[in-house]
Order: structure tokens, then C-alpha cells, then sequence
């Protein structure tokens, strides 16, 4: 029985043991009627090794196309030390560290990954992970609620740059509570959040307002204003950033005078891999003062009966498993195996490593866009610095180009169309520090061909 | 001669990675070329982020050496209940980590992911099965998330109606801590129903509750207290009679596995924990997947994507397919990783082995409550056979020794066992949640009777070594208070 | 209140996997069909092999709790000396278990081997550049097959000149076991010469017995004093006027990479150690990989396979083409996958890490050889630099004291170090022989002094805890003797 | 610096605590002439990123053959938790267990391997490995004549039938020792080794005979009537056996009236990856009366100070290490990884996988023999019962038959008339657990193809 130990010599004594005569016994106290008949949709069993041949032969099928797509998950190297610990028993098959003296390491990996991500975004503190950049991004939303006391209107300015997945995200999840979401457009010649559209929400009872850095287009947004007008009309500020770009950028904690008041964000760049998207972790930080408003499992360090320091759970009266229909939010179950890979990517590449693999990112990814504007028909989008996203404008629809790039062994990019018709046809691509000079040639080339236009060099 | 004392020269517990690290100090190996980006000065960063300045051994050894303090299935006995912390198969991992598997990214077009998709698809298609629903959507990231799904699917369903009213969602008190949680977020009012002494919900008490503004009941089933709620057809007749949908949280899915389905019972929608039913890893907390199921009558509601199939050919189901879909819970379609993990899994099970799943884990459960009604152990709920799982209780030892199951959860540290879940559900006093799972011998659990046996015997004649427990783990019993009242979250550099 | 020692509750050594076993348990998920051979019944098998029936879960939990009884590099500084247990990348695993590379028959037509081989071809050309050698073969499965290639070639180069009469092998007394063992195997007469008291050979000595009878000298160099041999010059010119070959035991090159080249100074073979040098994984134990390098005249002698090149074609040169070679060593080609991880170590490393590592490596060994002067600590050879290791002797502790090496060894382990290696070289009583690597931090280094210094003052006042250690392992200290008299080597089932 | 963790500070405060000005001047015992220039020839670093890629690509060339080939290194399926264990970093990164309280995890599982080991022989001792099967065999031959002390002559029977490289190497370690091998002929009809040649070395000394179990040709030898010719002659026995075989097959230990005096085989077939060919193992299990002749390491289970149970090395006295010159052999580094893979693989797979894994290979590869029967100019060369490979005779030269496989994605055997050149063109084809029906089905199809033969269904 694959995965069930019991020899039948165990099996009746256990069932002496209980005084029952059969298995089937165990179940008597089920109402006959509910009884379910046998599960004949399921196909008999196969062995590992006939798994394995038959994931061996799916992996195939997907290929391993040279990858230019974003849009909110990038490909980036990772370490082999990292998912070669990641995957050890005593990280992969522990749980919840609910008895913290048997789950130190556990522990000590959620503080070192707070201390991280309370650094990298310049915030105070962090939480233990949630699930991901867009669901994380709604749970911003929803203690942005509660934590402006002063606001009473649960609303909250989206710009229209921000992920267009983030946003219906958000919706989904923030919907159901009542939060209007008030959408800012985007400046149609730089890609930026239109600061003078603002303009109309003088004055009005704004709960938070939402910045992308970069934004959807890889386009890096004006934060300190944004940020500025937030704090000046009695709104919390939530920047949702790219963690690798803060290796680079300003962290939100330093945006504006004094800084967001949520920061949040997709963690997959930190070292974990796209696997068709996910499982990713979403990251959280937050001021001190709005701690107990946050989401999520929080580690402390504290001392033992002799002392000694450790690690535990700590403010868990803003948990589920303790306030029930009270909590600041329902997660129990987080990523915390994505946040150790996380932890140990960061420790792996370090500040110097982190800010290479962003600069090269941003570099490659303008070495793309340069590749690609001797193409005829194919232009920037956007004017505004970017970083290691660019938006392309095609002259025709961006649908049947993919398909042709898809058909050399190539994911090509985004089509952003879908969700900015207004665009017309744009193409988001990017290319980080695992694209070299020829796979971007490669790329331009491949466009070219489908574009049936042959490259001015 | 004076003699130093032992415990003094123990290999000290690991310091952080910042107290590793040094200025300057990198792993070379894993720096990409330096290239001089172009950034406007006013959005540059001016002091670089404090992360870990360490070589690659340095972290490869701190993070193995932090392993090596948990306790994990791989290693421990591990009965902590309402988790299903059965064994985790290496082979899902390894197939779930094929390069091509690894490599692919979310928005790739689906000719390029017509592996993954197929394995999805039938993904689905065995959940169907399991639970006798109609459809199934991958998409929910974890239990919370699934349970999320399924009260927003019940929302938009009344709301699709034109039923604005129904605003309440009941849940008995003895639910996970997420069902109340999940109905708040939903913007749902919470109406908490007792249960009986024997375990099952008090009818009599949702008989008064439910009404026109009921949206739905959220039923654990096996219920937190490990017992297999008896009343279902009453409770669903109520419920649907007065025009409210039945939730089941199917977290405790391992239990009934085979024996009945959700969809046959009437249930209305269902969330399962792939990473507890299904075997996917635990990750000292997550990743999850919280996979739902739905009657016919919210199919409509789906949260997107759903893998559709034509012909021999896989894509998502979007916006423009499921039109009135409670919309996207995630960035792109959930943990897909640990969906392939389950999937995995439930091939190499089988048709067969998904029936006996459900018995065996019934079966030590039930083995584990004799043998501790032999030692002289109290039950919970002493007439009821066990499911998957049971509770004991600590109160008289509480009371009598002031040993508390705490302290009993402490002490199993020593004897090399994971606790139960303590304190939980909280309405049984005292209580330790046991589970042991089918992946366990006989000789496990036989062991670990003996550890609570010595226990007991000890806390008669030396309490105060249970309180102090554990003692032979990295820390003893640490200060909670303390580190909620002196919050230390992050680390600092000393002044 | 009578108290249970707290020691009777640590969790207990793990079982043996047969302890475990149950009849008629086992791993169903990984049971191929049942199908029924066909074997004549004289040859049939008449009872099962008594092997472990456990479950997968059993089978991976006893084997990671048994892991976690080991110090190694991922876990403890390991500072043993003539092993160079320096960090073992991980990317050179994950690269050289991609599928492809795994599942490669080693008989698969050259075409199905291109990738494989060329990765061979470039790994010979990079062994040649480190040594300066004209010529690599990389079939010797470790250092030890690579001193019998080695030997084995010189044999074979004075047979084919005619010359019979050379059966003696030069070897300076502090040479590794593994040289006068492999002279043996080769069916050479070993002639030993001693070191002189800076542990430098002793010339007169080696002109005694170099004659026409001497086939070759087997030098260690860096020695295994630690000391790097000044007298090559003439230590080779002795040799050469003689009609004997000079052979390089590589196994230290890590102290001399890109300083020195064993085929510049004029050496006619050499092995390496790739396993040290070019840091594949010990694998508590093995394997290893014991590449040969020659100078021209032995060329022709080289074992099979060697891969050659021709345009941008791989393929083995087998007997066909060196039809003079040794012949084969191993059933394929030796430990490809060894190969392959140091292919990928040297190409991480590039043309400047090759240089830096010997640097570091010395530096590392110097500073500890200068902070154990400095805390009073008897270094064996105190006139001379470190190389990438040195010797430190307890034969003041031991005669005054009745403290050993074996003692001081024993003890760090309950601090937390691999002790250093013990009582080799023989030559050097009560020694300790200590190899840092470059791949250690100032603050390992730095630690582990101060656990020298520490045991160093317990030795004075209280020596039974020293002779007692360790204290804080799984075991306490083993008894070597009763091991070899009452010989216990496999399990049997309870009578 | 890769893999370096030194900063400056440090390099500056450990060369001043050496009192030397630089790293250079710690080089100055170094005779000035005997210096080495630059290492021009070593290509420039590249990170692990970039040779990931590399070694990606080069992987992508040799691809996934379907293979049939056996001769020696065979394909089974190895359970994912095996390597997942082994590789782990105290397994992966720890040495020889020299200090045996920091290494019981290791000497444990040796412990238990020795025992896998001779229960699967049914021999009394087992070391903890050699380097694999073809010099394990050498080893043998050495330790026959070092334990047969009756016989003076070195003269070792060698039968034609055995692993032709096995041969070749045996003879290049032995043969330096002085050691003399006789060739024993096979029968040509059924391949089994002939027992009427061993007439002619009656009432000479002959120290030891090799008998391989099957034998290269996957034929099964008649064992014990070699067995008992070579005891009755005052030979030792020395067997060559496939481990797997062993789960089916009568072992070496009951071979004849008293069994076989050494036996050794290739260990790969245990949970080691084909991998062109290595890291593999040698196992060698014997009588107790031998043991002190045995070459490697062992481990013996001892008490500790506390008298509780451990384990350590033991009879170290045959080693180099303490006995040098007069050891057993010269061996020091062995394969423990693949030693501890072993005992892995054998603990998941138990009795009953290992005999499922025997008795499906041997079926498959019957099923392929027949199959392949029906195409005009393939004949089965021998008649007498085989294991899981099969010799079979083709009526055209192998090696293009082959070329035309490769280049459809098959490994189509080994070419056997390279060493059997009086056997006409051979091929021989193993077909293991991992074959299905339709990879049986796609081998027959193409090799008829290849053979331009219309298969006769
Ligand atoms: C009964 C029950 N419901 C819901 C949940 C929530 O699931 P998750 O932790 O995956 O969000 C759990 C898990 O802890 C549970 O046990
Ligand atoms: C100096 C020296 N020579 C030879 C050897 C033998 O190498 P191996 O153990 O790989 O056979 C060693 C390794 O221990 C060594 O240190």
C-alpha cells in the first residue's frame, strides 16, 4: 500500500486493540445514506517510476523557451545552494512553528527574513510572508482600513499603471468589505501616474493611495510626490515594489518626507523560480506604530527559562487561530518555504550580488529596447525612465507576433493590449541578467522575422 | 580538579547571518557582470540595504545548521492535529522540479505549457471525483484562501439573485479560526452555534439562528473536535430550506477519503488542503493550496483561471469565459508548484490507495485513542469513535498537578515527539488534538503512548521537570510574554 | 521529588534499519509491476535476502536522522589535514546531475555524448595547463588509482626500453600509505628514506639508494609535513642522472596552484586529487577522482579511455589508439560525475581563482601556524612557512600530562570542530595535522584557536575530562579495541 | 572572490599576526627558478549563472536517448528520496569516518550496507566498498592469492564469458603483481562457460576461478558445478555478480556444496545514475576466515565509554594507512556516496522491490528477444537461459545498425563483436524495469527499419 506501513500482523492487532473486527467498522457512525460508492473517476495507481517517466514526458512537452516575459515574475539565476537547502526534510516537511522550542531554525530563518525585508524596503518591521504580490497588495488595502483612524471612507486611489492582475486581485478580495477603489491614469507619454489627475480627489476622505515602483511598464514613478500628496491629504501610502529594484532604487521607506506606510511585494525574484506562477510569496512591512494592524505570522526573539535568547510566534492576538472574526485578516497557512528561499538567496548574493543582478537587469533590458527600435514598426511606448521592463508598440496586433516567436522556442513578452486597449498594440518585455548580448540579438532577430520587417542595423 | 561544566561546551546555538557577516565579504560566484545602470538621482537608493555580507559556505552552513533545529516529518513523529502531517513523497518533488517545470513562466502562451496544463486539467478532474462536486478551481492559495473563495462564491450567488439580506454566515464554535476570519473578510456577520456533548452541532441552536438572512453555514467535517458530524442531512435541510448554501471546510478531507463525498451530501461549495489531504509540503508554514469545489449552481462563480480543455488542447478559462467569476485571488493562478505536487501524489495513489487513505489514517487514529483509554487517559469525547484524528484531555491533571497540556505538549520535545496541537479547538479545556496519520507504523504510535505514559508518571512525582521542559532541545521553554510586552522583530546592529 | 536524569530522555541513537524492519512491510510506490521470471530452479534463489522491509517514510526519516550524526563541511569547520576539505560547491552538483548527464549509459554512441565529452576534453586541457603536464587521463577513480597509473606507467616505460631491473620505488618515509601500498600493488619493492629535521628529504640519504635499480621516487609535495620540499633541484637531478622517473603525489596541490608546476620542476607523473583540489564532494568517504598528468615520455602509457578530439568532434581513444597504454583501470571510464563537478568547480574559478586559491589557502594555514605559536602551542617544524597545512605535536602534553593528541581531538569535537588529522604523518609524534582551506573565514579560524586554547587549559586541571571526551555526541568515546577483537560487522536478528 | 571569503581587513590582520607584508612573501620558500608564470591556459571565470547555462546547453546535446544498452551499467529506477538523502550536505560533504563519535551517521550506514551486502551474497563479511565492479574484481583476484595459501602459481581462471573490460582490467592492476590469468573458453551454442575445458588444468595449481553470474552475455552459468570443479581442484572461488540478479538468483555464498569464497560486482544497479559511467561502486563480500585478507575499509560495531553501542573502523591493520606497503591494497578514498545510495535504494525498494525489479527485467528483456525474432536476419546467439540482457546475431556489421538507432533517439545496444570478433556481428540488449511495452515495440520497429528488413508479424 504505497505509503501506508501496516503489515496485516499490524492491522489486527490494532484492531483487536480497539475491539472492532474490521476497518470498515471504524466507519459506523457515518449514516448509511451518505455513503459514497467507489471512485471510479480515479485512475488506478502508478509507481514513482511511472510517474516520473509520465512528468518526464509532460515537462517536455512544455519545452524550455527563451523567456522575455514579465509582467510581475521574472526569471533571475538562483543560486543552486538555495532550493538544495530549501528541500531539505527538516524545512520541507516541518509546519508552523506552533512549538517554537522544536522549531528554531524555522524561526530564527522568519527573523533573519523580517530583519531582510525590513532593510531592503526601509521599513520597521515585517511579517512572516503571505501569499502573494497581488493577494498581498489587497491585504495592504485592507489594513490601510484599518489603520487610518481617521478615515471613514474605506477608499482608496489605484493607479491605473499599477499590475492590471493586482488590481482585479484586490478588487476580488477588498471588494467584499465594502473598499472603493478610485482609479489615476497614467500619463500617456511617459507611462507615469498622472500626478495633476490627483487634482480631483483634493479634499476628499482618501484611506490610502497605492504606488507601483516600477509600475506595470517598468516604468520608474514619481514616488516622492505621490507619496507627498498622500501624506498631505491624511492618506496612508502603500508602495507595492520590486524587491530586486531596491537594491537600486530608493525603498519605500524613504519615499516622500517620511516615507510609505505599507510597503508590499511579490517576492518571486528573491530566488524563487516561475513555475507557471507559483507557489511565490508576498512580502509586508510596516511602521512600528501600524504593527498590530499587520497580517500574517510575526517572530520575536525572546529569552528561555535560562535566559537564553530564541525565536517565537509573537502578537498572535492578530491571528485567526486566537481572535477568530476579529483578526486583521484570515491567513493561516503563508509560504514559508518560499520565504526561506528567500532568506537564503539573500544571504547567498548579498548586497553586492543584489545590486548586480538588478543593474544588469535594467541594462539588459535596455540593450533589448535599443536591439528592438531599429525594427520598423516597433517603438517605445513611454518616455519615462524605466527599469527592467519596456513597453513596446507594435504596428500591428501583438497576438499571431507571439505566436510566431513562441513557435522559434521564444516567450516573447506581454500582450499588454489586453488590458490597455487604449494603448493599441504593446508588447511588454524585459530581459534581466539571464539574457546575454546574443540572446537579445537572437530576440531581435526572431521579432524582426515575424514583423516581416527586415532590421535596419 | 575542577570540572567544567558540560552543557558549557555544547555547540552554541547559531548566531544570525548578520552576526556572520562583514563588510565586503561576498559569494562571487553568484554575482552577475557588473554593469553601471542609469538611474535619475533623486530615485537612487543612498545607502545600500543591510543584508548579510557572508561567502556561500557561510550560508549554506548556517542555513543546514538552523535545519537541523526543527523538528519535521523527515525526522520526528510529527501527531499535530488538524495539519495532517503525513509523510511527503520525495518523487513529487523531484518531478514538480523538472527544469521545464521550474523554468516556465505564468504568461507563457499555452502552447508552451500543454504538459503543465494537461496535469492540471486532470487535476481538477480528480477533485471532482473525490468530492462529488461539479467543478473545481485550483486557483486558492491556501485553506484561508479556498475558504475565502467559497463565502465569495455564496455571496455573488445570493447577490446574482438579487438577495442582498443575506448577510450572516453561521459557523459552529468548534470551527478552525479561519472560518469565522474568512466570513469577516467577506464582509459577512459571524453567528457562532454551540455543540452537543457528544461532538455534533446543537440543531436545536441552528434551528434558532438560521433564517433569511442566512447566506450559508460553514461545516468542518470530520469536525475540529474529531468526530464525524451525524446530523448532516437535519443541518442541510434547514440550511437550504431557509435559502442559505452549505460551506465545507474540507481540511479534514484525509478522514473521509472514499467513504463520502461532500457533493453527495448536498454540500454547496467545498475548500480542500491539497498540502495536508494531498501530501504537498508543509514548508514550516506554507506554501498551501486550497483548491475548491463547487455544486452546480455556482459554477458560474469559479475563481479564475480554471483549465478548460478542447479537444486534446489546454488554456485558461478567463474573464470572458466565466464572465461572473469572483475574480482572481492571485497574481496568476495560485501556487501551480504544489498543484503539481498533489497531482503527483494522487496518480501514485491511485484510485485505490485514495480509498484507503481515509481507513488507515482512521485506523491509527483510532488505535492511538484505545491504547490511551487503556493508559488511563481521558477523551474528549469518550463515546465517539475517533476520525482522523482525537482529542485528549488534560483538565484533571490541570487541576489536581497543575500540569497542564502545555506542559505535557513540552516534555513530548524531550521524548523526541512533535506535540499535538494544544489548546485547540478551544472549547475543550485542556486538550491535546492528536493525528497521527496513515504514513505512521504501529511501532510510532506505540512509542509515542509510551512517552505520554512516562509523562503522566512523571508529573506525579516531579512536575516541576514538566514545567521546566523541554530540556535537551536548542532553548527551553521560552518567554512568550516577553516577546510580545519587548518586541525584538528584526535584528540590529549593536549600538 | 526524585528527578529523571535528563540524559535518559535525549532522544536515543537511532535503531539500525533492520531494527525496523517488519515482515512484509514495504515501499508499494516504488514497486515495478509483478511479473513472473522464468529461472531454472538450480539457480533459483531459495530463501529472500534479509533486507530491511520499512516504508518510504521509515526509510527517509532513518536516514536523515542518521545524517545528522555526522560533522562535515555543511555543518563543522573540518580542518583535516591532507584532505582538503574546503567547500563543495552546490551548482557543481545541480549541474552535473542535470538529467541528461544522469541518465547517459556510459556505452551510448559518441553522437549521444557530445556535451559530456567536451566537457572531458576541456577538463584535460585545463589539468594540463595547472601541472604542466603534456598529457591527462582521467579514468583513476582516486588518488590512490592514480598512483598505481602512475607507477604502473613507469614500469611500463622502462619495460618497453628493456630495462626489467628497476623494481625499487624511492619513498620518503613521510610519505602518505597510499604510495608505498600502491609501489607494492604494483609489484615494486619500496625503498624508504628519511626526512631530515626541517622536514625536507634527506639528500644523502636519497643518493645511497638511487642506482640502476630505481625505477622512480614518489614525492609528496607540499609534503605531508606541511613543508614545501626545497631540494627538487637536486632531488631530481639525482633521480634523472639515475634512469629513474620522478612521480608528483598531487594530492596538496591545493598549496601550490599557479605557484608551481610539477612538470616544469621536471616531474614525469603526477596525480591529482580532485576530489581536494577541485572540490567534488568527500561523500564520507568517496568517491574521489585521481587524474594522472605525464610528460612526454610516458604519454604513449596513458590509461584508457583519454578523450580525444578531432575538429569539433569527442570521442574515447581506446586500445586501438594507445596501444601501449596501461590498459584500463575501471569498467568505463572512472567517476564521470566526479569529473564533471570538478569540470564545473575549475570553470567557476577561472584562470585567476586557480591562482588565488593557493594564496588563500597558505594565508589561511599561516595564520593559524602563527596564532598557535603565539599561544604557546609546539609547532613541528617552527623554522619553516606553513603551506596550505602544518603540524602542531602534544608530546609535551602527552609526557607531562598524559594528555594525547587523540585527547585534544576527541575534545574539540565537543566544541563543535572536526578534529585535525591524528598520528600522520607517523614520523611526527603526537601530532595534529591541520588544513584550514582557503574556503574558511578569518572568524572559523580564529574559533577554533580558541577552542585549542580553551581544552589546552583544561588539559592542565582537569585531564580525565579531556580523556573522556567527547561528551556531547552521540556516542562517547568508541572502543577501537573491542571492535577489532570482538568483531561485530553485520546486524543478525535477535536469537 | 569565488568561494573565498577573506576581505581585506582580514587579509591585512592575518598577515600582520604572520608578521609578513604580503600573501607573495609567504610563497618565499619557493626556489625562485622553480616559480610558475601565469595560468594563460584556464579560460577566465564564469559565474554559476553563466556555466549553468553552459552546462545546460551541453546536456541538451547528448539529449534522452531511449536506451538498451547494458553491458555492465544498467538503468533501473531509482526511487527519488534516495538521492534526495545522499545528497545532503553531513552525507554529501563529510570524509572518511576517521573520528568515529562526528561521523555515526556514516559508519552506521556502512554498518548496514556491509550487512545488505553480505545478505544479499549470503557471504559472512562485506567491506564498505571498492571502486567499482571491474577493479573490485582485480581486488579479488589479489586478495585469492594473498588468502589461497596452498597455492604458489598466481594463476587465476578467467572464463571468456566474462566482461570483456572486467578482463581487461583485472589483468592490467593484477598483472603487475605477476599474476597469471587462463582463459576459459564458452561453449559457442550456449553460451554458458565450458565445463569439459576445464580439463585441461587438472592437477595443476591453480589459485583461484572467476565466475561471473550471468555472465556478459546475460547468460546464466551453471555456478555450481564451477563452483565445486574449482573447490575440488583446491582453487578459490571468486564470483562476479550482478546485485539485482541476486534477488532471483541462487547467491554466490550457496554456490556449490559450501559456497564461494569471494564475491564482488559492480554496485551501480543499486540506485546509482548511469552517468557515462561513474562515480559507481564495487561491493566485495567474503568468508570470515578471509576478512583480514579483504582490501577497503570496514566497520564494526563496538561500546562506548558508557558501554552504549556505536560504531567505528576497524581491523584498520590491513589498511595503507597503518600498514603501508604490506596492506591489502592501496586503496584509501572509496565510493561511499554511492555505498550510502546503495543502502538507500535497497532499504525503500526492501525483499519484494528488489525481486520485482529482477523479475521484470529479466521479462522485458525476454519480451524484447522476442520481438525482435520476428525480423529476417536477428537470431538469439545462445540458447541456455538469460537474465536481462541478451546476445543477439545480426546478419549485417552492428555499427552502422546502431548509428541508424542513434540518430532515432535509441541506444541500441553494445556492439559485441568488437570483443568477440569469432562471434560474427553481435549485439547485445538489455531491456530493465524502466522499458514498457511500447518502448519494446518502438526498439523492434526501428531496428527493423534499420535493418531495411519488413518485420514478419
Ligand atoms: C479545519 C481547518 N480549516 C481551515 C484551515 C486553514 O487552512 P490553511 O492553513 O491552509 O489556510 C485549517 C488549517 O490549519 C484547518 O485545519
Ligand atoms: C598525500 C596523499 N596522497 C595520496 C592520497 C590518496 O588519495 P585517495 O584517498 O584519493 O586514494 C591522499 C589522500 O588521502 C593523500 O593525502
Amino acid at each position: 500500500m504505497a505509503f501506508i506501513p501496516h503489515t496485516a500482523d499490524d492491522v489486527r492487532e490494532m484492531l483487536d486493540t480497539i475491539g472492532v473486527a474490521s476497518i470498515e467498522q471504524l466507519f459506523d457512525e457515518i449514516p448509511a445514506a451518505l455513503r459514497a460508492g467507489p471512485l471510479t473517476g480515479i485512475p488506478a495507481a502508478l509507481s514513482e517510476m511511472q510517474i516520473g517517466r509520465l512528468m518526464s514526458e509532460r515537462a517536455a512537452r512544455d519545452g524550455r523557451p527563451l523567456n522575455f516575459i514579465g509582467a510581475g515574475a521574472y526569471e533571475h539565476h538562483i543560486p543552486a545552494a538555495v532550493w538544495a537547502i530549501t528541500t531539505r526534510g527538516e524545512i520541507y516537511t516541518a509546519y508552523t512553528p506552533y512549538q517554537a522550542e522544536a522549531s528554531q531554525g524555522t524561526l530564527q530563518t522568519i527573523y533573519e527574513y523580517q530583519t531582510m525585508i525590513a532593510n531592503l524596503t526601509a521599513m520597521e518591521v515585517s511579517n512572516a510572508s503571505l501569499y502573494d504580490g497581488a493577494s498581498g497588495l489587497a491585504e495592504a488595502c485592507l489594513m490601510a482600513v484599518r489603520a487610518n483612524r481617521r478615515s471613514k471612507a474605506a477608499r482608496i486611489l489605484m493607479p491605473r499603471a499599477v499590475n492590471p492582475t493586482y488590481r482585479k486581485c484586490v478588487e476580488a478580495i477588498a471588494s467584499n468589505q465594502g473598499l472603493i477603489f478610485e482609479e489615476v491614469p497614467f500619463d500617456p507619454a511617459t507611462g507615469q501616474t498622472a500626478l495633476d489627475a490627483l487634482a480631483r480627489f483634493e479634499g476628499e476622505d482618501i484611506t490610502a493611495i497605492v504606488i507601483q515602483q516600477p509600475n506595470f511598464f517598468g516604468v520608474l514613478e514619481d514616488v516622492d510626490s505621490l507619496t507627498e500628496w498622500g501624506h498631505a491629504h491624511g492618506a496612508l501610502v502603500i508602495a507595492a515594489v520590486n524587491p530586486t529594484s531596491l537594491a537600486l532604487l530608493k525603498p519605500p521607506g524613504e519615499w516622500g518626507a517620511k516615507g510609505v506606510d505599507i510597503a508590499v511585494g511579490e517576492g518571486q525574484p528573491l530566488g524563487v523560480p516561475l513555475c507557471s506562477g507559483g507557489p511565490y510569496f508576498g512580502f509586508m512591512a510596516t511602521r512600528m506604530e501600524h504593527v498590530r494592524q499587520m497580517p500574517g505570522r510575526i517572530v520575536g526573539r525572546t529569552l528561555d527559562l535560562d535566559g537564553r535568547p530564541g525565536f517565537t510566534l509573537t502578537l498572535q492576538a492578530r491571528e485567526q487561530h486566537i481572535r477568530r472574526g476579529k483578526a486583521t485578516s484570515n491567513i493561516c497557512t503563508n509560504q514559508g518555504l518560499l520565504m526561506t528561499a528567500a532568506t537564503i538567496y539573500l544571504a547567498i548574493v548579498g548586497p553586492e550580488g543584489l545590486e548586480r543582478v538588478a543593474s544588469a537587469s535594467m541594462v539588459r533590458t535596455t540593450e533589448l529596447a535599443s536591439a528592438v527600435s531599429t525594427i520598423p514598426g516597433v517603438h517605445a511606448a513611454f518616455s519615462a525612465p524605466h527599469f527592467h521592463e519596456v513597453l513596446l508598440r507594435l504596428d500591428r496586433p501583438v497576438g499571431p507576433v507571439l505566436d510566431e516567436l513562441a513557435a522559434q522556442g521564444i516567450a516573447g513578452g506581454y500582450d499588454a493590449s489586453r488590458d490597455y486597449p487604449e494603448l493599441g498594440p504593446v508588447l511588454l518585455v524585459c530581459a534581466t541578467e539571464t539574457k546575454t548580448c546574443d540572446d537579445i540579438e537572437t530576440y531581435a532577430k526572431a521579432l524582426a522575422a515575424a514583423l516581416g520587417a527586415p532590421r535596419a542595423t | 580538579m575542577t570540572s567544567t561544566p558540560i552543557s558549557a561546551v555544547v555547540a552554541p546555538r547559531e548566531p544570525t547571518i548578520f552576526d556572520l557577516s562583514r563588510p565586503g565579504r561576498c559569494a562571487q560566484a553568484q554575482l552577475p557582470p557588473a554593469l553601471a545602470a542609469d538611474i535619475p538621482a533623486a530615485l537612487r537608493r543612498r545607502r545600500r540595504p543591510l543584508l548579510p555580507e557572508v561567502s556561500e559556505l557561510q550560508a549554506v552552513r548556517h542555513y543546514t545548521r538552523l535545519s537541523q533545529l526543527n523538528f519535521s516529518i523527515d525526522t520526528h513523529f510529527y501527531p499535530l492535529g488538524s495539519c495532517t502531517m503525513k509523510y511527503n513523497p520525495r518523487g513529487c518533488n523531484q518531478y514538480a522540479m523538472l527544469p521545464e517545470f521550474l523554468g516556465r513562466h505564468p504568461l507563457a502562451p499555452a502552447v508552451q505549457g500543454q504538459g503543465y496544463l494537461a496535469c492540471m486539467h486532470e487535476l481538477q478532474e480528480m477533485l471532482k471525483e473525490v468530492t462529488g462536486m461539479q467543478g473545481v478551481s485550483l486557483t486558492p492559495m491556501a485553506g484561508a484562501q479556498g475558504e475565502f473563495a467559497g463565502v465569495a462564491m455564496i455571496r455573488a450567488y445570493h447577490h446574482a439573485r438579487g438577495d442582498f439580506e443575506r448577510t450572516e454566515v453561521i459557523v459552529p464554535e468548534a470551527a478552525h479560526g479561519t472560518n469565522p476570519a474568512t466570513a469577516t473578510m467577506c464582509g459577512m456577520k459571524v453567528i457562532e452555534i454551540p455543540c452537543n456533548a457528544d461532538g455534533d452541532c446543537d440543531i436545536e441552536a441552528l434551528r434558532k439562528v438560521v433564517g433569511p438572512r442566512t447566506a450559508g453555514i460553514m461545516l468542518t467535517n470530520p469536525s475540529t473536535l474529531g468526530v464525524f458530524e451525524r446530523h448532516i442531512a437535519e443541518l442541510r435541510a434547514l440550511v437550504h430550506d431557509a435559502g442559505g448554501l452549505l460551506y465545507y471546510d474540507g481540511a479534514n478531507l484525509n478522514a473521509i477519503l472514499g467513504k463520502v463525498r461532500p457533493g453527495d451530501m448536498g454540500f454547496d461549495v467545498i475548500h480542500m488542503n491539497l498540502h495536508k489531504t494531498f501530501s504537498t509540503p508543509h514548508g514550516g508554514g506554507g506554501p498551501g493550496a486550497g483548491a475548491v469545489g463547487v455544486a452546480a449552481r455556482l459554477l458560474p462563480y469559479l475563481p479564475i483561471p480554471v483549465v478548460g480543455r478542447e479537444g486534446d488542447k489546454y488554456r485558461y478559462l478567463e474573464e470572458r469565459d466565466l464572465p461572473q467569476s469572483i475574480g482572481r485571488l492571485s497574481g496568476f493562478m495560485g501556487n501551480a508548484g504544489v498543484l503539481l505536487r498533489a497531482y503527483i501524489y494522487m496518480r501514485m495513489i491511485g484510485r485505490e490507495g485514495m480509498q484507503r487513505i481515509g481507513e488507515y489514517a482512521t485506523l491509527n487514529a483510532n488505535y492511538l485513542q484505545a491504547r490511551f483509554r487503556q493508559e488511563g487517559f481521558e477523551l474528549a469525547y469518550p463515546s465517539r469513535r475517533a476520525t482522523h484524528e482525537f482529542i485528549l484531555t488534560m483538565k484533571h491533571s490541570a487541576r489536581d498537578l497543575g500540569v497542564t497540556a502545555m506542559d505535557f505538549a513540552k516534555r513530548l520535545l524531550d521524548f523526541g515527539y512533535h506535540a499535538p496541537t494544544t489548546y485547540f479547538p478551544l472549547l475543550v479545556p485542556e486538550c491535546l488534538l492528536i493525528e497521527p496519520t496513515e504514513t505512521e507504523a504501529k511501532e510510532a504510535l506505540d512509542g509515542f503512548v509510551g512517552a505520554m505514559v512516562a509523562i503522566k508518571k512523571e508529573a506525579a512525582v516531579d512536575a516541576a521537570r514538566l514545567k521546566g521542559a523541554p530540556h535537551t532541545l536548542p532553548v527551553r521553554r521560552l518567554d512568550d510574554v516577553r516577546a510580545a510586552k519587548q518586541l525584538d522583530l528584526i535584528w540590529k546592529p549593536a549600538a
